[in-house]
């Protein structure tokens, strides 16, 4: 049963890093424009923040939708 | 318990796409506002293009199947 | 036996059903431009439809030449 | 056995990504007419594309592996 | 065991992800010259949209938990 | 032990083929830009080349940051 509850936690952390890595690869291909220095400006890293933000708003809202379709 | 494990494959697949096409169609970088009307109506018309592709395309399954095609 | 039957049943109807998603996610791109309302346009009716089928025209056709050149 | 399904994988890999880059290609929404000559070409083209491709990508390990690289 | 091939596989994500953005930012057809110093650029700033992704979907799953929203 | 060395050997071939698919997706997408007739020009296969080349060298050299940082 430790084993079951380990590897149900390793499975969350796992899901929560392919999402992270898939928000950054969507977000940096829309927000991040130039990169001719390595710095990310104030603008930048607005924009990422508000697309994860807009992302999950966006995904819980058709979640619930289809779910009060059923 | 499979046909159950399908059917969560099957809503997983379609919120994470109805997700990417709302999102790309209804938000613009920077991303600083949401668009809720616009994520419902996209979900709407998403539904009704998955009938259209589904009813299109098993169509066909059983067109080349009467035919023998497969 | 009918088990292998039946997983061979599900199997199929897993495929189709995801072949219904790539296509409703490639076709809703090309022919739904706008979602400023919830219905669909006849155009963008036809244009599903069409895309449905032109998809699978041209799968089919690169099947029949790749085996014919084996 | 496993070296047939990594065959049929293979092949089954090629027609996907043969029939979604000659789609793009060649049909234009509203996907409203065929366009086989242009599909024919283009298989061919991409299977002339994949042979550079291989050719390119095996020099380039065995260069690696010959410096000791990895 | 499993803790160390998750690790490699959000590893090899990473550097995926990476590789397929920076290309795409740094290099253009037909991609004659290389261009390094886009690459260590675009490699800083991807890591830095990371981080800021990282927090924003943490901060978000964070709230949703207290608020009991899942 | 010879089914282990054959499966590791079939393993690497393998992912061999998955990254020759992967980059002639890649780089026919922006090498390729006319499939008006079946053969590849100088161009196009010079582009090919460089494509695979570069996209190495990109990955390569972001690897080698990335370990260096750690």
């Amino acid at each position: 049963k430790e084993i079951a509850t380990f590897l149900e936690a390793e499975n969350s952390k796992q899901k929560v890093q392919l999402s992270i890595h898939q928000f950054t690869n969507t977000c940096f291909k829309q927000c991040v424009t130039s990169v001719s220095n390595a710095e990310l400006s104030s603008q930048e890293e607005q924009c990422l923040n508000n697309c994860v933000n807009r992302f999950l708003d966006t995904n819980i809202r058709i979640v619930k939708s289809l779910q009060s379709i059923q | 318990q499979i046909v159950q494990e399908l059917a969560v494959a099957n809503a997983t697949e379609l919120v994470n796409k109805v997700t990417d096409n709302c999102f790309e169609k209804c938000l613009m970088s920077p991303y600083s506002e949401a668009n809720e009307q616009c994520v419902d109506q996209c979900l709407a018309k998403y539904m009704r293009s998955w009938n259209v592709v589904s009813r299109a395309y098993i169509a066909r399954i059983q067109q080349a199947s009467t035919s023998g095609e497969i």
